[in-house]
């Protein structure tokens, strides 16, 4: 039977039949308990299994993640929120120091079962603060996992692979995917991390899309089509470990590479894409690789320069169409009439 | 909750307040709370597109605050600094534009309600990080020290920022180098629909000041006068080379976290202990005090309503009128020159 | 000092300690004491390649916790921990061969003297980073608590590390969820060079706890007994479900911060006030008052001394001859399986 | 009059005139007063300037760092040092969600001219959380100003540069470098943020080098010299603002990169040099660029593994006759006899 559901929902699913399985693991975080309930990924969980496995916490980010590593340590399976990845910065010391490094340095006897959820997002003037994408840093340190799913079945399937799995997993949300629909399971199942996957299947050119970015690659493909181009869409899914056989695969064959990251260019995760394939498939691309991502600046609040600030599916067609030397076109915006700052209810799947 | 307060009368006799002062501080509280008002009233046409957390009922303590401060004195504030920057002396216009993008904003539209900023009144930074500018009203402090100035520095946040490692840090340090700040933490009891016997294991702020040898003091902070009276103490104590102080007032957010809405509709909040902090509206209670002792009139409480209700319709007109910043300036301001 | 100490007796006669338990005390005081001068003598042969801190001289708060402490018990250290490591019982050979950087070290070499590991004795954590593991420990009551189990879980860590936010933000979410947490700072007055004194604003770090709720007493860090006996209150307050409590234990540094030899000669610390600290020696403190209560001879004195000398040669014997790890495990051991 | 003093006596130098000559400039942080004076960079300055412009400070990386963003708003100029850069991820949100985005989000009204010194290195088992190389994590933020000297002519006068530079500069120092020695004039000089530097001229491959790599890279081209290779070795000097331009010059001349970097590779500063020069030179180069740097995994403290770790000249020398398609040759491990975790005596300039 195939039932579609929310991504938020997915989430909701995943953790809850984790708690379900096994009592090691319990949740907490800002807000876990709210009405707004993580945008309903943890509705009904405190209720569900109680205010001892499912709890909010004190404004203590740095103390509450140390807290978590120590209960792992201690045999547990915690899984924590972050309703910002910009507020993990307040933990660097536990998740980079501490959490990603008790493995190898106890000599490979200890490990460290954690997932740490936090949100990136756009839009409704966020500001330089609340805005940031910053898997860049957490996919630099070795110790760490660090995923980010796109669509609803990859939330519940990376979930609960990410519960199950004995490392310290970032794991990277979107806002603006909380209500994008998909095909899910209701049994338990697991999407393994390390696995990229192609979301849409191309030959002219690979865009490698991490997080929402693939479904602005996807509409970009979509409209490629129109043009007769067929572009690939990888979805990263894992940034790390990096699934670096599916990347290198498709840009094998499409002789084409356009990474589409959410965050930063300038040190950032797509720096990595780009240097593998020059690394590995040296003189085998037919045109110089192009690097979407924010432009080296914090995000501006006002919707004015906001607008120009997150690349959509027409910059992406744009450059797209520019690498495979066609003449510039007005390319249709979508959605039209356009408001860039909240998402867009007719782009919301199922994927 | 008169009860659980150190004290409950606002005035002594020993060193009166100020006339000018009290009529100032009802006027403030007045722009803000009108200002506030429009806004949640604007919001819904969806040109303020930003995060936006109101401060209404909360209106004494950034007033209180800010009576006791000289115009050449620091604040630091948090996402909700409406109250703070107005009650500081920041621009009225400059600010609505801020929270409409506009270019004319006193961030030209880069920082939004979060992010206010007023350095010609001494508003230095608000963060959208809570606990965040903790740290820096104090590194404020040390250089007003290390000029030797009078200046004193105050940091504005709320019960939950007390929870951050970064106050504890900042305390400890403004108390070891005996620095002029001041630690007002304006406690309305919740961090979103979280509230404080949640997240913190005593319901004692102020007394938490002892840690680090530092006086502490819990005022009504629906009580104008008697937050300045505390400000003015502590103030006085900072700029005699005292050191610090923790003021804990206690107080309520009329409406929903962040928005324009109220919430009792989500029923975190007890209705009754709502209902109760309204009927304790700050603006009602100094309105009252002013009047019984004839300090203010009718005609004056009407004067004051009109003059800031066409000074925020002025600055709403201003504020949509302006220009949104050109494309140019995206990668503009990156780094200082 | 003494008089700036809550109690001065070690011994109530309500409760007495058990003979064992002291016997144990003084013998482990002689195995970590004589292990430390093993290190200090052999360090200069520049074998074990890794920064070092010595703990001579606070035997008495490492081998104090943990005499009042369960084998099933957690505990989480600093990058000072071979007492801590010792005294929980962890193994000697394992540890020397971890200095020493081989495979048989409890960490296969890859943790060094910093970051001392031992699951089996409880040991989860041991950290580099000030201030880091004291979290974690309130994690571990945490999983303690969600399970049901009796045990408890401790905190090892410095005064320095109670500058740190995380102290703080560990402290408030162990006391508002009553979690089977001990507080163990061992206050030797100095960070690396810095004094107390210009590093916090008060000499005070037991009553802080006030400020969370939880019980904080002071002690004597150089007299075992008294440790042992906060310990055995504190322990019995956390199994019974009374959360967490704060231990300040009063002591002294022998050696340089970090490193095998003494230091007097960059006269950071007053020398009378080290002398004073030396004279007052945990072990011969602990030895005098075994002697005077007939608890213990001269035979079983240098029987204690015998073992544990022999012990130590042992360990160091297995860890020179010990393999250092394989370049194949370089990469091992990045990610658990 | 060609003085030579070591690194550690320029960057000391560097502060004691910047605080002559500014009175907002004061100093601060973990162990600046004490007998060790950070490797001797602030000895004698308490004594100079009096307890109230140079300090220690409480073991509060977060706080303090926030005091030093507030003095810097007020007006001062801090200078604040970490003993290693792992202290700085509990500074992580002042220094990225504060201090990087103070200037921008004020509308270009507010600056933030702050230095915070780290120290990054190598050797006697310092282990996993005393020996990250954290640059690339600062690199890619925008606001944030990155800089690595390598000489003391360029620690004394980079620094300076900082100290006069109105935003947040990440000043990071390597502990191998301190006993350096070369040519530092005394008067006041600046070395431009943002300017790489020709360490070594070449011909044949450029190796872009970030701080004490240079030396090992340069040590590297000197052995490659005697098989007739030429490498020419770009002391990166600043990682933000990044010269590009004098890279890929370079690049274009010899048609070779490698990139040798202190820190991780993975989504690490070399990827970007990579994927700079992937993008601005495509097909440009003759053979795949090569990225020498940590492994990916923590650093052991073990000798036995950390001298697998840690790369030196001779992996340089020999990736760079590999990568001219030479072949693999016993290479000198210099020096010799090898006790590889402490700085090689023989090797400390005059640079
Ligand atoms: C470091 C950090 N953690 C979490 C948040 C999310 N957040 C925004 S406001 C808020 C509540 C803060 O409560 P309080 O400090 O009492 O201030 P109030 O909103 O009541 O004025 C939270 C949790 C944040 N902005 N920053
Ligand atoms: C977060 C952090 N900051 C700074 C340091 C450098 N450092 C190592 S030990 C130490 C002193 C800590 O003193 P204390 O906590 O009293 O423990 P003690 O060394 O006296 O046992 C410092 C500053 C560190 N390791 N970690
Ligand atoms: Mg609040
Ligand atoms: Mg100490």
């Amino acid at each position: 039977m195939n039932r579609n559901i929310t991504y938020y929902q997915a989430l909701n699913e995943a953790i809850r039949q984790m708690m379900e399985t096994d009592s090691r693991v319990f949740l907490f975080g800002e807000g876990v308990p709210d009405p707004k309930a993580i945008f309903g990924s943890t509705a009904g969980l405190q209720e569900r299994f109680g205010p001892e496995r499912v709890f909010d916490m004190p404004l203590s980010e740095a103390g509450m993640t140390g807290v978590a590593v120590g209960a792992a340590l201690a045999g547990m399976r915690p899984v924590m929120t972050h309703q910002r990845i910009d507020f993990t910065l307040l933990a660097m010391d536990q998740i980079v120091n501490h959490a990603a490094k008790r493995c190898y340095t106890s000599g490979g006897r200890q490990a460290v079962p954690l997932t740490i959820r936090s949100i990136i997002g756009r839009g409704w003037g966020q500001g330089s603060q609340h805005s940031q994408s910053l898997h860049a840093m957490y996919a630099h340190v070795p110790g760490l996992k660090v995923v980010m799913p796109v669509t609803p079945y990859d939330a519940k399937g990376l979930l609960i692979a990410s519960v199950e799995d004995n490392n310290p997993v970032m794991f990277i949300e979107h806002r603006w995917l909380y209500g994008v629909t998909g095909h899910v399971p209701e049994e338990i199942y697991r999407v393994p991390l390390g696995q990229a996957n192609i979301f849409r299947e191309g030959s002219d050119l690979t865009i490698v899309a991490v997080s929402y970015m693939t479904l602005e690659a996807f509409r970009a493909a979509e409209t490629l089509a129109k043009f007769g181009i067929n572009a690939e869409v990888v979805d990263v899914r894992t940034l790390r470990p990096l699934d670096e056989t599916t990347i290198l695969e498709s840009v094998r064959k499409t002789g084409r590479l356009m990474v589409a990251d959410t965050g930063w260019g300038t040190v950032g995760f797509s720096a990595e894409i780009v240097a593998r394939v020059a690394e590995k498939l040296h003189g085998q691309l037919k045109s110089a690789p192009i690097r979407i991502g924010l432009p080296d600046c914090p995000t501006p609040t006002t919707p004015a320069l906001a607008d120009l600030y997150y690349p959509r599916a027409v910059h992406i067609a744009a450059a797209a169409r520019a690498m495979l030397g066609l003449a510039a076109e007005e390319l249709p915006e979508t959605p039209t009439p356009v408001q860039l700052d909240v998402p867009d209810k007719s782009f919301t799947g199922p994927f | 909750m008169g009860n659980d307060l150190e004290k409950s009368e606002p005035m002594t006799a020993v060193n009166p307040i100020p006339t000018e002062t009290m009529r100032w501080m009802y006027r403030q509280m007045v722009l803000i709370r009108e200002t506030e008002e429009a806004i949640a009233r604007l919001y819904h046409e969806q040109q303020m597109r930003c995060p936006t957390h109101l401060c209404g009922g909360q209106e004494a303590v950034a007033v209180g605050l800010c009576a006791g401060l000289r115009a050449d004195d620091y604040v630091f504030g948090t996402y909700r600094s409406h109250g703070i920057y107005l009650a500081k002396g920041g621009d009225l216009k400059q600010m609505m534009a801020e929270l409409y993008g506009k270019v004319t904003g006193c961030a030209r539209g880069k920082g939004g309600s979060m992010q206010l900023v007023s350095p010609e009144a001494g508003l230095l930074c608000a963060s959208a990080l809570v606990g965040g500018t903790i740290p820096e009203a104090v590194g404020a402090a040390l250089a007003i020290k290390l000029r030797r100035e009078e200046r004193v520095s105050a940091a504005f946040f709320g019960d939950a920022a007390t929870e951050e490692g970064v106050w504890h840090e900042a305390m400890n340090f403004a108390s070891l180098r005996k620095l002029p700040v001041i630690f007002m933490c304006e406690n309305n009891f919740f961090a979103v629909y979280t509230h404080i016997s949640h997240r913190q294991a005593e319901d004692n702020i102020y007394k938490r000041a002892a840690s680090y040898g530092m006086p502490g003091v819990r005022v009504d902070g629906n009580k104008a006068l008697e937050v300045y009276e505390a400000v003015r103490e502590a103030v006085e104590r900072a700029r005699s080379g005292g050191g610090p102080s923790l003021i804990e007032a206690r107080t309520y957010r009329w409406r929903e976290h962040c928005g324009p809405n109220c919430d009792e509709e989500l029923s975190y909040r007890n209705p009754d202990e709502a209902k109760a902090w309204m009927t304790r509206c700050p603006i009602q209670q100094l309105d009252q005090f002013l009047t019984q002792q004839q300090l203010m009139g009718d005609s004056q409480r009407a004067a004051v309503r009109r003059e800031v209700l066409s000074e925020i319709e002025a600055a709403v007109t201003f504020a949509k009128s302006s220009p949104f910043p050109d494309a140019s300036e995206l990668m503009q301001g990156v780094y200082a020159p």
